[in-house]
């Protein structure tokens, strides 16, 4: 990453083919950091160390401390300085190691980080990224592999975004932090040293955009973060099965994006919701519920949901049987009702 | 039997005894560490006092004819509502707790643009940055957290500000204040935290908050120098906030002081403190009254004649009017406001609800 | 409060007419003291003051400060100290003064309470109730009328639940008390002072279970907690409309009594959910997108949602407009596409 | 210059130097205050630091050949994990953090047992009734809390029971640490917090943890005494622990703890302590090592001839082998445990998810 880095000429947004989405989000800060005075990044280990993912190697030495520094382990005193930070004008981008350990900041993100704008009918307004690396796949022990972005979507006045491709990483992240509203940036923690040849640049879909990552015309499958990969995996596999996939990559998980994932569901008639997290009370049920309100009757089946089981995350040795699979994925398209397919009333 | 500690963490030691400059009794202590505040400010501590016991006497009263949904009362606390709010300067800021109307007021907010959210009317009614006073916050503790960041912020930016945070006694049990302290002493922050121990926290009394020999004692563990103070005497409040925010100013870093002080009122006009405190503990703490105490010093040092009393009363009451007056009515509400600043633009599944309330609203007025 | 405890005889279950929501709970509390040692109540204010709603009102003077005790006022370390009493063979019943103030124990509930089974292969079980306030329609200013229940329906682990009426708030938080997992106890304040005419008993619908509080047959109002009340008038209101309305009462959010429900929402093929909590990402998605998912090819129409906005709670001269108001549930049955409805096909 | 303080305070101030009993260099301090633990004990410190520090090695070559996820050294900290187990009668609790496998492993726990979490087996593969031993935690500063509750439990149960809990210096920023101190004061609960200082969270260094004169100096601001060890000495760490455990068990309440002592291996062996620190401090340290001093006092003395040295170096050999051995293989996984143990009984939900597992498996044997 540190590469990465001095290879890229300040601001510029040039191609740097092949990069790691923790590089790209590297870049991201750094460019965002030289872009904009106001910004300052800080979290734990996130200055001499670069961040135990190394997303900010390189940073504090480029930038200065007073830019990009370490704090004292607590994630409620970092998000509750950001605040402060923020309504004094500066541009917080603050690190929560893993997203089990942002749960102590969880007063300050949901009463005054989501509320601050609307208790002083917009005076305040909390320009503050959170990053948060999430889910697993990575081997992680306890409370490494959380995803936890139901509690964050369920809560209003933040924004919620997750990168599925490094190219993303470095827009939405970019966007994030020149955003006014507070964002919670889930950054999917096994898709880190995912390689991509792409030139990073901010323009593209806006932060509150979803994206059709693979046309299809039989069935949409619905994701973000982490499982985009898998989405995209299933789709080619699919293709085996004679089903053609469509994929769509949420990226802003709250607000939703109702137009673009509208369109793709009453166009297929089908679709499946993809995420890690449990599927009980997951982010998936209001996919679900509010595709199921907007396309009710371009539906030929139920729209399915393949999610973690609903268990805390399990162990390494274990954590194959929890995630989402290409195969899992493809059993649920199966269960889609295909026999039953009236070739009439299809939009 | 006394204990001799290395000069690191004495000087992060508050004294044993409160600092006190005025007594109960309106005669002055013999201390001068710090020195008493000049008549002036004394002046304008008595008025900030008298003028905000009858605004909060006030807002109690509005409870009872429902102008108000509900007030906490600071009632016997305006030595350190008054004192630490006129020690600030202009470019400093306010984080006050729900109970700080007082404080609130002293730096100049608007009563009823302050009283907005005891009304029912909006959460926060003013814009903080006009005066520099955050919202008043519920959520115990998170506003030292606030103060601390825009601290360390103003510092980062080479500006000269200095953030107080206002907390009660119970809230120093609540996490984020350690944290506060803490992230505090490590940046050298420019704050201030005034606890203001007012023996209560609802019904539970400081004896099971804690088991410190005194909440400044809490200090020394992040670093900071901490003040034990009469929390009934406006000049010593006024004049240990006025040392902390220099000393903040000047690159000194932060400040702890807990301000020992009663409040006298139920916690909030729907609380019953019969059930748990004696009227005797209270009559005590009557005789200690901050307001009675500096008047009387004032009076007897003949910096407060009777013209010179009966203006500040005259003021006070006037005040107390103009509120009853501009709160006789309702504000008219807007229903947009519950979708307009929920995100800098509405996302359209907000737009799509205002427009159901709406159409509600319209069904309503047609049928109704 | 102190008389209904007062007039029960210990741990017996006789009639009690007319009695409060505080009341059923206050002696569910008492009954579970004098019935099980191992049962402790507390946290702020719940000694000598009763607790803010005075549901705690008297046990302190009954059961001695070693059963029924103030804490400190910090809300993880409640938590966090129940659940080492429960470790060392204590049942906590703790309360947290508004939902708001739950959030600072965010952490200690999730990564402690909901997973310490979990993670030592049930050797370490924690019967500990948290009870929480929760909704608003009490007029009560920022902070005290949130409706958290999706952060705790999202925690595998956790059993949710919440009463909709005195005689089912004795009996669940008993049940509650005497369940081996830990329970969110959720108690709707506005319908604390809300009497009954009952006898309290523990008998009756086991904790995990929903119940028909009114039997009809064109749709189905599935809800829980504050708003079971507007349900049931809307049902009555309903009638007037010609539809025949159906009330389930959850009771358990957590895990979700399908077999209940569906069966009614296959009867009816109508369905609307009505909560209070903002409808993105609320615990109504899990309800919609599980029924549907079960019950698709018997719905005549989309299962609707009437729940809060999208918006942090209102203050309360405004709450009236966020709350579901029986208007508002009649125009979502209404929008339950009657015109279309094929009289052919159901079941 | 030294300032007096009132004996409440007093009573409640670490020393201004680290208690050590034992000199770096081998040799007896000075201090009798707390006296000098049994020659019987010296030597089973030794054993327990020496078999430690063998399994400790053990597990770090263990991660190289892929038998373990990851793990923490707390090779360098052997004084603290051992000195402080061993000071724990049965009755009492340990409430580990995952640096703290040796500590958990001294109290008797099976080591493929206490290892299952970092083999990424099973969260915690022990009954932590067994040994009276909680899960080791990860989740920094949440242990604390638990303690105060077990402890508080015993309290109310009648049980002469303490609870040890163990901190890293970067855990005592969190605010779970400070309000398990302010409860554990409030309630005399018997508990003992000892801070293992090793100077470094992860990178962070303690300068930028706090600006504490000393960690042990955050008792006092919750009532507790506290107490600034040289936590490579072991037998200090354990006069200190076992004081305050007897007093914890006497109805004397809570005592906080602080042990100076290194991290000498990086975070984890995934850690790059290069990026963050010099070999100089790493050098400095290793001239403090806990078991070279107690072995040379022991030597010195007569206590530890060389045929007792060579039976306690067999015993972690064969410890080590024997640890090699029962990690060699993976253990059985069963993935119905995935299910088994989220509720007393698993809800329907749970059961057909389980079934759906199922069918995948026997349709992946059948297909593969
Ligand atoms: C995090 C949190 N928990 C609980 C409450 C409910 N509550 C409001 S005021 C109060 C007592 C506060 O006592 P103290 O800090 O001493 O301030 P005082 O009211 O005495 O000014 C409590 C428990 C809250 N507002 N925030
Ligand atoms: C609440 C929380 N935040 C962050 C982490 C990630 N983390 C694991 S260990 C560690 C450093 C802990 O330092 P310290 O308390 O000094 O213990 P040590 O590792 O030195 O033994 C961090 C930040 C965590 N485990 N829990
Ligand atoms: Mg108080
Ligand atoms: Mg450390």
């Amino acid at each position: 990453m540190t590469g990465v880095l001095e290879r890229r000429a300040e601001g510029s947004a040039g191609p740097t083919p092949p990069v790691t989405m923790a590089g790209a989000l590297n870049a991201a800060l750094a460019d965002s950091l030289a872009a904009d005075d106001r910004v300052v990044v800080f979290g734990e280990d996130v200055g001499v160390l670069g961040g135990v993912f190394r997303v900010t190697d390189g940073l504090a030495r480029r930038f200065g401390e007073n830019r990009v520094f370490d704090t004292p382990l607590a994630e409620s005193a970092i998000v509750g300085t950001a605040i402060g930070m923020a309504m004094n004008g500066l541009v917080p981008v603050v690190e929560m190691q893993f997203d089990a350990f942002a749960y102590p900041a969880f007063e300050q993100v949901v009463s005054h980080l989501a509320k601050m704008r609307n208790r002083t009918r917009g005076s305040v307004q909390l320009p503050i990224v959170i990053r948060i690396p999430y889910g697993g796949g990575i081997g992680g022990v306890e409370h490494h592999s959380d995803s936890s972005e139901a509690y964050y979507t369920a809560t209003p006045g933040l924004r919620v975004v997750t990168p599925g491709t490094p190219a993303d990483a470095y827009r939405l992240l970019r966007q994030a932090i020149s955003c006014p509203d507070p964002v919670v940036f889930l950054e999917p923690k096994r898709r880190y040293w995912a390689k991509e040849t792409t030139s990073l640049s901010v323009d593209g879909p806006g932060i509150d955009r979803a994206v059709i990552r693979r046309s299809g015309r039989d069935v949409t499958l619905i994701t973000y973060g982490g499982t985009v990969a898998t989405a995209l995996d299933t789709a080619e596999a699919a293709g085996g099965e004679g089903w053609d996939v469509e994929v769509v990559d949420l990226r802003s998980l709250a607000p939703f994006d109702d137009a673009t994932v509208t369109e793709s569901v009453r166009r297929t008639g089908r679709a499946v919701v993809v995420h890690e997290a449990p599927s009980f009370g997951g982010y998936g049920a209001e996919v679900v519920a509010r595709l199921t309100e907007q396309c009710f009757h371009h539906l030929e089946a139920p729209i399915l949901r393949v999610a973690g089981f609903d268990i805390p995350y399990p162990p390494p040795k274990l954590e194959q049987h929890h995630l989402p699979s290409v195969d899992r994925i493809l059993d649920a398209i199966a269960r889609l009702q295909w026999d039953d397919r009236p070739e009439v009333g299809r939009a | 039997m006394t204990t001799a500690v290395p000069p690191a963490v004495a000087g992060l030691l508050p004294t044993a005894n409160p600092v006190g400059l005025i007594a109960p009794d309106g005669t002055r202590t013999g201390c001068d560490d710090p020195s008493l505040p000049d008549v002036d400010i004394l002046r304008e501590l008595y008025r900030g006092m008298v003028v905000g016991r009858r605004l909060d006497a006030q807002c109690t009263a509005l409870t009872k004819q429902g102008r108000l949904a509900v007030y906490p009362s600071s009632r016997g606390q305006e030595a350190c509502e008054v004192g630490a709010v006129l020690a600030l300067r202009d470019q400093d800021w306010l984080f006050p707790t729900y109970r700080d109307s007082v404080a609130v007021l002293q730096r100049g907010v608007d009563p009823v643009e302050a009283l907005s959210l005891l009304r029912g009317d909006w959460h926060c009614g003013y814009d903080p940055y006009r005066h520099r006073v955050a919202p008043q916050c519920t959520p115990l503790a998170t506003n030292a957290l606030h103060a601390v960041g825009l601290a360390c912020a103003a510092v980062l930016k080479g500006e000269d500000t200095v953030a107080l945070v206002l907390l009660g006694d119970g809230a120093t049990s609540e996490g984020d204040t350690s944290e506060a302290l803490n992230v505090a002493g490590v940046r050298r922050a420019p704050v201030v935290f005034l606890v203001q121990n007012n023996g209560y926290a609802i019904s539970v009394p400081l004896a099971k908050q804690t088991a410190a020999p005194a909440l400044a004692y809490r200090g020394v563990g992040y670093g900071l120098p901490s003040v034990l103070v009469d929390g009934n005497d406006a000049a010593a409040v006024h004049a240990v906030v006025r040392a902390a925010v220099d000393r903040a100013a000047t690159g000194g870093g932060p400040t702890l002081i807990e301000a020992l002080t009663y409040r006298v009122e139920p916690h909030t006009n729907a609380d019953d403190a019969g059930r748990y405190r004696d009227e005797a503990e209270v009559a005590y703490w009557l005789q200690r009254d901050p307001i009675v105490r500096l008047g009387a010093y004032l009076r007897t040092t003949g910096a407060l004649d009777p013209a010179a009393q009966a203006a500040i009363e005259a003021e006070a009451e006037a005040a107390a009017a103009d509120l009853r007056a501009r709160t006789a009515e309702d504000a008219p509400l807007d229903v947009d406001d519950l979708f307009a600043f929920v995100y800098a633009d509405a996302p359209p599944t907000l737009l799509a609800q205002r427009a159901l309330l709406h159409a509600e609203l319209a069904d309503g007025e047609a049928g109704g």
